[in-house]
């Protein structure tokens, strides 16, 4: 599997590591209860198909990284930086 | 008592020359890391340019020259070689010292390309690395910095801790290749 | 037809013309007692011990391929009872048990071999944590013996105690551990449940649970609607999205784990040993292939395959701590889908929908826990009550922090159980 | 028997080697299978269930009868193909399986006894009595089974890895193979052509075709040069590409050095090849499929291409008196090379009635099956029902056709199903299974030479168009024969006996009925009920007549019965290769601090923490335990000065406007509040609210800090930082850089520790100027550096911190120093006591499990401000009282040894899983307290202080009863660490 890191290009697999749903990005606010915080930490919608995850470029450039990519295929729609799509929301 | 002395962090592992390929320890001087503050970039590359002759470099390349070079390092983050990083610039950057975090070593000879093949998960053939490239990535199982300095010749920076092992793999990859003749 | 040597023998002398199937196919009925969603190991055992133990036989179990065919096909075949969290343990303890008589109950061979594991251990620190767990497996009556350094040596003579990047200091020994072959697992439960009147409904995909007010009513399937009192979802790595058929969300992340086999050798691993500084954990099937696996691929995964750094690391793993094997061929792998949880431990449990029960998040260690799963969940399905062995595994564990059964300590991060 | 002036082997390079102890000699370019057939040795092997005598099917990785044990002591490799072993001088075989020999093979009792050994017999018996499983049944039929026998012990060959990228990545270098990689390399792409074999052509070395008038071999060989000329093209030979992951990569293995005796030192067997292609042509070939007739097994039956192989090639015949059956024109061919060889053909026997012979000298009979075979240890006759009745046919080999299967299998890699093609009875790729690889030739179902070429050149020239790249004009296609494939599909020839599928696993045709019959219809179902295409082959040989038949009694159709999955490998790989540089220490980095060489020279055991090496203890003369090593070291810090190596904690470096506000957020304790030059201890959770690490964190300027993590966390914790930068925290500016590597720090504790400073700082310091917690920096002979006075012993201590260059000689100096003073380095034993005997917590008490209210820090979650964690830490669950929470335990009476690990107990009770209260994590002797000590989890621990338990260690077989006390046991007010 390869990933295109959009600092550093296509890398292997091996360069990357995994976190998860793409969820981690919308932290509730400490206030928001039970339930929202429950469906942040533990909660998944756990798509076959496409989905938005979580992954970080440990080996390489140490981007963190939204992927879109589906689950049943493995083909990757499109990487963004986590950074930029956190900034965005803001 | 005397001084406290200096040991570098290949002593005693390198130099290596199997068949047609060197590893060498390379002296690079001072290293800094240079990583610009928010919307800063330009200012640091600036500061850079005045204090030491070369820009910031873009993601995967590095400016300079041997003695002052400036190795991009990852995310918003460069690596300056050589020179002692010029104050002016750290009002536009976090400036960290890495002079001893960093193991340097330089690969060379006709099959070094092929020495890495054994051991980087990315295309460092000449046609797609060219001179000034420079890519973060894994050495084996080592998180690294691969540079290309010449047509036959590449700049290694591993963790200083690390060099032990470096000098295991360059040396089992440098013999695989030696024996293909 | 009971099976017995006598019977191979009859056969045999008869030209083999007596057999008859090992269960039936029916045509689905408009309405059964209990569905259970998933002919896989914890689908089919339910259904056997709901016929067995609550005389429950107006039951059918709804496979949407052949049943058998999800993990319970595909897995390194490894049978313990070595957790160490109450909660875990007796529920462990007690699929270990049953294991121990289930070719007599059976009546088949599933070749449960009690060859015994060895977890092996490589600092102070995971000796520590490694005595906790043998004292807490001997604490639920089950046995554990630390090994040293020596100890190992007389077992595993092979392995690497010289030149290893990590050296064995020493190792958890669990002699009633072992294997188990693992499709004659889901085919002997299959043929139990069968003979008691179960309908096993294969090709049959369930496409929709009806609910009406809050209550289970049946589902939709390929094969047409299906009336119910009472729905179980047994599905592994597909639980998320049945349950979504139901509207509910789960503290599941799919992943894909992959698992190899070598060409047939001559005896050569007589347990089940488990590195503990890389995930690696091998054994030798009766067939002389080494079965072996490691972690997660640890990305989301619906695809049952895997890539290539897992399958390296685990080889290299492999290599540094057995080289012995390195001419053994690697003949096959392969990929399962684990329902994976924010704690590493399963759910057995009601759900907000009345008549509607899930079993699930198994992890990758689902396996072994098929008969006490089956078992626990048919108690449940047929009393409405938490079976004692499997009182801990709850869906609301998560939302309040009451006994989450975290065996590794890796936290709420789905994929690093 | 060799054939005069036929094949491509060097007849002037004779090569010696042994099979099953008797010499031979054969020539450069035989495979083992070749020179022995050259030699009229037929039987090879032994089947794996009835212990059948089996002679080479195949001339391919296929093959699935002829596997041998070359090699001897640790060189022993169990299970090689004879079909793709290239002999060489001093090559040692043997047969597996067989026992006390190949030829009198007890085993072959199973062979009789076959009406009860029949598909899943093992399933409905060895039950009884109970017990008996593991000590009888299994070590029998584990002994019974298995095929060759691994060493015991490592075998001495290297083997390597590598990544090699290109543009276009060709698979097989057949017709179609070579002429697609002539037409990229031509069109300037970066092409890789790969072949299994050793030479490239593929099937033109074994056949006689011609392409543009030159003989096959010719042709390959010309078009080769050409290919070697072109810089963007590289060839390789003996690369079998084994597997076909996402997004374009492809795992491969080359045999670079040939077995045994020649390789060059230092060189490898075998390179383990992982190959990233933005395009793959996969141009496999296909592989021909025996036909099922009773004994259809034994040495002398093979595939009719392997006989057309063994001759064209190798310039052997297969046997003195040849009989050729097939289903297909194809299988002619046979025929018609054996006679122009001078090899006589007995019969040409196709089952098909209506067909157009070729001119022979030998009977053809059409409409005419092939139903038995006679000869134990090879073929001495076939019994032949024709049209005309039976009739017996004496020959020693049998060629055999069923048809071609087109190589799909790594089309399959990625869950692709196959294509069923009426028309030739076999299954074709799916195209787009693999994303950008396409398929030509034989693989693909195009069977004539020709349709090869033009289908290998299309391939490539879709592929250049793909890449951006034209295809070079005026190119012509190379000519070749087209004559087309007719086939009628033959599965098994009927008849009552034994037919084998499946040859390595004894799977017949009956076995499959009987899975039908016993309801294992659906095809996964079959095959691990019966064990077809569970072989070394995979199914290779087997797998599309064991479906047809299975389709057949189930009364499907091929394409709704389906097929079973070909995953990865597509031919198998040793475990040195696939794990290659992992042995020994090859398998993880070294980290070594830089007081590592002195460590050593003092003779201390070195033990791994993480990658990471560090001492156990220092060693003295006359000390025969570690115990009074470490005893020793601990008198050091509490009565004079120890030194310790710390450099292996995580050291991060923060900078920037935001980097109070990111410390603030991660950890649960406030430091935007810190004083410049001060330190403070810190806890940080994860966000599920368990603890995930802690470490001190200094401040070195108003925007820069230096945040330490323990060892183990270092790199999650990095990790961590920059999520909360980048995924939650954007808007903070700051910036931070791992350390760890630049600094090598010290620890040095103890009441003299000050004093040993002094001597050594440029600048000394005094309790005034660096209370405890202070912080800042300082220089030792000019070399700048980092005081912190922080301590984990409990004592007056410091760590101070220097370039790491410098971190040896200033190790050396501190230890003299130290020894000077009464005290010296101390190792990981003594570090450990003394943070026990002061309560202090390592990842053995956080280990995962744990919240700051277990750990008695909950007050460290501040309630002004929110912080990762902070929400869910409240959940009810964490903060219940009930929960198992961290104490100190000490013996009752003073001499029990503790242990970590154990369990707690109250006094009186059976130690059940329910009695069970908590555990113990850390336990020493503490020679400051002349007891053991231990920290442990307890429930309601701290509202149970002075209470007496019971502690349990069944492992070691150690019981106690211990007080519960506070977990600090040195110094609890802290005097010693500010005095």
């Amino acid at each position: 599997m390869r990933l295109t890191c959009p600092i550093c290009g296509a890398r292997d697999r091996r360069e990357f590591y995994y976190q998860g749903d793409a969820v981690a990005l919308d932290r509730p606010a400490p206030g928001a209860g039970v339930q929202a915080w429950d469906d942040y930490v533990h909660l998944r919608d756990n798509p076959a198909g496409p989905r938005r995850e979580l992954w970080h470029h440990e080996a390489g450039c140490g981007a963190w990284l939204v992927v879109e990519r589906n689950t049943t295929t493995h083909e990757v729609h499109g990487v963004t930086l986590a950074m930029a799509v956190a900034e965005a929301r803001r | 008592m005397g001084e406290l002395v200096g040991t570098s962090p290949c002593a005693g592992v390198l130099p290596l020359t199997i068949g047609d390929v060197q590893a060498v320890e390379v002296e690079l001087g001072h290293l800094t890391s240079i990583a610009p503050f928010a919307g800063q970039a330009t200012a640091a590359s600036v500061a850079l340019e005045a204090a030491h002759g070369m820009p910031l470099p873009k993601a995967n390349c590095t400016t300079g020259k041997e003695g002052a070079r400036a190795i991009w390092f990852g995310r918003d983050m460069a690596l300056l070689a050589g020179p002692t990083c010029d104050p002016a610039v750290a009002k536009h950057a976090a400036l960290t010292d890495q002079s001893d975090a960093w193991a340097a070593v330089t690969l060379s000879g006709p099959s070094a390309e092929d020495v890495l093949a054994r051991l980087v998960p990315v295309d460092l053939r000449s046609v797609s690395f060219k001179r000034g490239h420079t890519a973060r990535t894994l050495l084996k199982h080592m998180n690294g910095s691969v540079t290309r300095l010449g047509p036959e010749s590449f700049l290694i920076l591993v963790f200083r801790s690390m060099a032990r092992t470096l000098a295991h793999d360059l040396k089992e990859a440098m013999e695989a290749v030696a024996a293909r003749g | 037809m009971k099976f017995s040597g006598l019977r191979v023998l009859k056969e045999g002398l008869t030209g083999n013309v007596g057999w008859t199937p090992h269960w039936r196919d029916p045509e689905p009925k408009p309405e059964y007692d209990v569905l259970i969603i998933g002919g896989g190991g914890h689908g089919l055992s339910t259904a056997y011990y709901l016929a067995k133990n609550h005389g429950m036989t107006n039951v059918a179990v709804l496979e949407k391929g052949y049943i058998g065919g999800g993990n319970i096909g595909r897995n390194t075949t490894i049978v313990r009872a070595n957790y160490f969290l109450p909660g875990n343990s007796e529920f462990y303890s007690h699929s270990l048990k049953l294991w121990e008589g289930l070719e007599e109950d059976l009546n088949y061979n599933v070749m449960h071999s009690q060859r015994g594991i060895i977890n092996l251990f490589h600092s102070d620190g995971q000796r520590d944590a490694f005595v906790r767990r043998g004292n807490a497996m001997v604490n639920q009556g089950d046995d554990a013996i630390l090994l040293d350094r020596e100890g190992v040596r007389a077992h595993l003579p092979y392995l690497d105690f010289e030149n290893t990047r990590f050296p064995i200091y020493g190792g958890l020994y669990h002699p009633r551990g072992g294997t188990a072959r693992h499709d004659a697992v889901a085919w002997g439960y299959a043929r139990g449940a069968d003979m008691r009147g179960v309908d096993l409904l294969q090709n049959c995909e369930v496409t929709g649970i009806d609910i009406e007010n809050g209550t289970v009513r049946g589902v939709q399937t390929t094969r047409g609607a299906i009336r119910a009192k009472k729905v179980g979802i047994v599905v592994a790595g597909r639980s998320s999205q049945v349950a979504a058929m139901a509207g509910m969300r789960l503290p599941i992340e799919s992943h894909v784990l992959q698992a190899f086999v070598t060409e047939g050798l001559k005896p050569c691993i007589d347990h089940v040993v488990t590195f503990g500084m890389g995930h690696f954990y091998i054994s030798q099937s009766d067939k002389g292939g080494l079965v072996f696996g490691g972690d997660l691929d640890f990305y989301a995964s619906y695809a049952s395959r895997g890539n290539l750094p897992t399958a390296e690391h685990v080889m290299e793993a492999g290599m540094t701590l057995m080289p012995m094997i390195g001419k053994a061929k690697l003949l096959r792998s392969w990929g399962g889908i684990m329902d994976m949880t924010p704690d590493g431990s399963p759910i057995i449990d009601k759900t907000d929908t009345e008549g509607l029960f899930i079993d699930c998040g198994w992890c990758y260690g689902g396996f072994k826990a098929v008969p006490a799963s089956g078992y626990a969940f048919a108690h449940l399905m047929a009393t409405g009550q938490l079976h004692e062995t499997a009182a801990a595994f709850r869906l609301d564990r998560f939302r309040t922090g009451r006994g989450i059964l975290d065996e590794e300590g890796t936290g709420s991060q789905h994929n690093l159980h | 028997m060799r054939i005069d002036g036929k094949g491509l082997i060097d007849r002037a390079q004779p090569l010696r080697f042994q099979f099953e102890g008797i010499g031979h000699t054969g020539f450069e370019g035989d495979t083992l299978a070749s020179a022995l057939l050259a030699k009229g040795v037929r039987l090879m092997g032994r089947s794996f269930k009835y212990h059948r005598p089996r002679g080479v099917l195949t001339a391919g990785s296929e093959e699935p009868n002829a596997l041998v044990t070359i090699g001897r002591g640790a060189a022993q490799e169990p299970n090689v193909r004879a079909t793709m072993l290239e002999i060489y001088d001093g090559l040692d075989a043997r047969a597996q399986n067989a026992w006390p020999s190949l030829r009198a093979d007890a085993m072959a009792i199973n062979d009789v006894a076959w009406p009860f050994l029949g598909a899943g017999f093992y399933y409905k018996t060895f039950m009884w009595p109970r017990g008996f499983w593991e000590r009888l049944y299994e070590p029998l039929i584990r002994r019974a089974a298995g095929l060759g026998a691994l060493s015991g012990a490592h075998h001495p060959d290297r083997s390597e890895k590598a990544y090699a990228f290109c543009d276009l990545l060709v698979i097989g270098s057949g017709p179609a193979g070579l002429a697609a990689a002539l037409t990229a390399g031509r069109a300037g792409a970066d092409v890789l052509l790969v072949e299994e074999d050793s030479l490239f052509g593929g099937r033109l070395n074994a056949e006689t075709f011609e392409v543009d008038g030159l003989a096959g071999p010719d042709w390959a060989a010309q078009t080769v040069a050409e290919l070697r000329d072109m810089e963007n093209v590289r060839l390789m030979t003996r690369t079998c590409v084994v597997g076909a992951y996402d997004h374009g990569t492809y795992a491969a293995v080359e045999r670079v050095g040939p077995h045994g005796a020649r390789r060059p030192e230092g060189g490898v067997a075998e390179t383990f090849w992982r190959i990233v292609a933005k395009r793959a042509i996969l141009a496999a070939g296909a592989i021909e499929r025996p036909v099922a007739f009773e004994n259809n097994d034994r040495p002398g039956i093979m595939t009719a291409s392997a006989v057309r192989a063994y001759l064209n090639r190798w310039g052997v015949a297969s046997g003195q008196r040849v009989a050729v059956f097939g289903n297909n024109d194809d299988a002619h061919r046979t025929a018609v090379d054996l006679e122009a060889a001078g090899v006589e053909v007995a019969a040409l026997i196709d089952s098909r009635a209506e067909i157009a012979p070729p001119d022979l000298n030998c009977p053809v009979y059409a409409g005419a099956m092939v139903t038995g075979s006679a000869g134990r240890l090879g073929l001495k006759r076939i019994s032949v029902k024709t049209g005309r009745g039976n009739k017996d046919i004496e020959v020693d080999c049998l060629a055999m056709s069923g048809g071609w299967n087109p190589t799909v299998h790594l089309t399959c890699h990625m869950n692709g199903r196959p294509t069923w093609r009426a028309d030739i009875a076999s299954f074709v790729p799916t195209p787009g299974s693999i994303p950008g690889l396409v398929t030509a030739g034989a693989c693909n179902g195009d069977f004539s030479t020709q349709a090869c070429l033009k289908a290998g050149a299309e391939a490539a020239a879709a592929v250049l168009k793909d890449l951006g790249l034209k295809a070079s004009g005026g190119a012509r296609l190379a000519e070749a024969e087209d004559s087309p494939y007719r086939i009628a599909p033959l599965w098994a020839v009927p008849g009552t006996g034994r037919a084998w599928l499946d040859f390595q696993n004894d799977v017949t045709v009956k076995d499959v009925k009987q899975a039908a019959v016993e309801n294992f219809r659906s095809v996964e179902h079959m095959k691990r009920y019966t064990t077809q295409g569970m072989a070394t082959d995979q199914g290779k040989n087997s797998n599309v007549a064991a479906l047809a038949l299975l389709a057949d009694a189930t009364g499907r159709g091929i394409p709704e019965t389906g097929t079973t999955t070909f995953r990865p490998p597509f031919s198998p790989v040793s475990l040195a290769t696939f794990g290659a540089g992992a042995q020994g220490i090859g398998f993880a980095p070294q980290r070594l601090t830089t007081s590592h060489g002195e460590s050593i020279a003092r003779g201390a055991p070195m033990i791994e923490a993480g990658l990471w090496y560090r001492p156990s203890y220092f060693p003295q003369k006359g000390e025969t335990h570690w115990r009074q090593s470490c005893d020793r070291e601990v008198g050091y810090v509490r009565k004079a000065v120890g030194v310790c190596d710390v450099s292996t904690l995580g050291k991060i470096d923060l900078q920037g406007p935001g980097a109070a506000e990111l410390l603030d957020f991660v950890y649960t304790n406030t430091f935007s509040t810190l004083k410049v030059g001060r330190v403070r201890y810190g806890l940080m959770l994860r966000e599920d609210g368990f603890v995930m690490d802690d470490g001190t964190t200094a401040r070195l300027g108003d925007q820069h800090y230096v945040m330490t993590t323990t060892t183990a966390a270092a790199g999650a914790v990095m990790r961590h930082l920059y999520f909360v930068h980048q995924a939650l925290c954007p808007h903070l500016d700051v910036r931070f850089t791992s350390v760890t590597e630049q600094w090598a720090q010290f620890a040095v504790a103890g009441p003299k520790s000050r004093e040993l400073l002094n001597g050594l700082l440029d600048q000394p310091v005094d309790n005034e100027t660096w209370p405890f917690m202070a912080c800042g920096d300082m220089a030792i002979g000019g070399i700048p550096g980092r005081l912190f006075r922080i301590s984990f012993s409990g004592e007056h201590a410091y760590e101070v911190a220097v370039p790491a260059r410098y971190g040896e000689s200033l190790f050396k100096r501190l230890v003299a120093r130290a020894e000077a003073m009464g005290g010296g380095a101390y190792g990981m034993e003594a570090l450990n006591v003394l943070r026990i005997e002061k309560g202090h917590i390592t990842h053995a008490e956080i280990h995962g499990r744990t919240t700051a209210f277990d750990i008695g820090f909950a007050r460290m979650l501040s309630a002004k401000k929110d912080c990762i964690g902070k929400t869910m830490a409240a959940r009810e669950g964490l903060v219940d009282p009930g929960r198992e929470r961290l104490v100190g335990l000490k013996p009752v009476g003073g001499d029990s040894v503790l242990s970590a690990g154990a369990h707690l107990f109250d006094t009186g009770v059976a130690m059940t899983r329910e009695t069970s209260l908590g555990y113990t994590t850390s336990a020493v002797f503490s020679p400051t307290l002349g007891h053991h000590i231990a920290l442990g989890f307890l429930q309601r621990g701290p509202e149970r202080m002075g209470e007496v338990i019971r502690c349990f260690d069944h492992m070691r077989g150690l019981e106690a009863e211990v007080e519960v006390c506070p977990p600090v046991f040195v110094d609890p007010d802290g005097g010693r660490t500010r005095g």
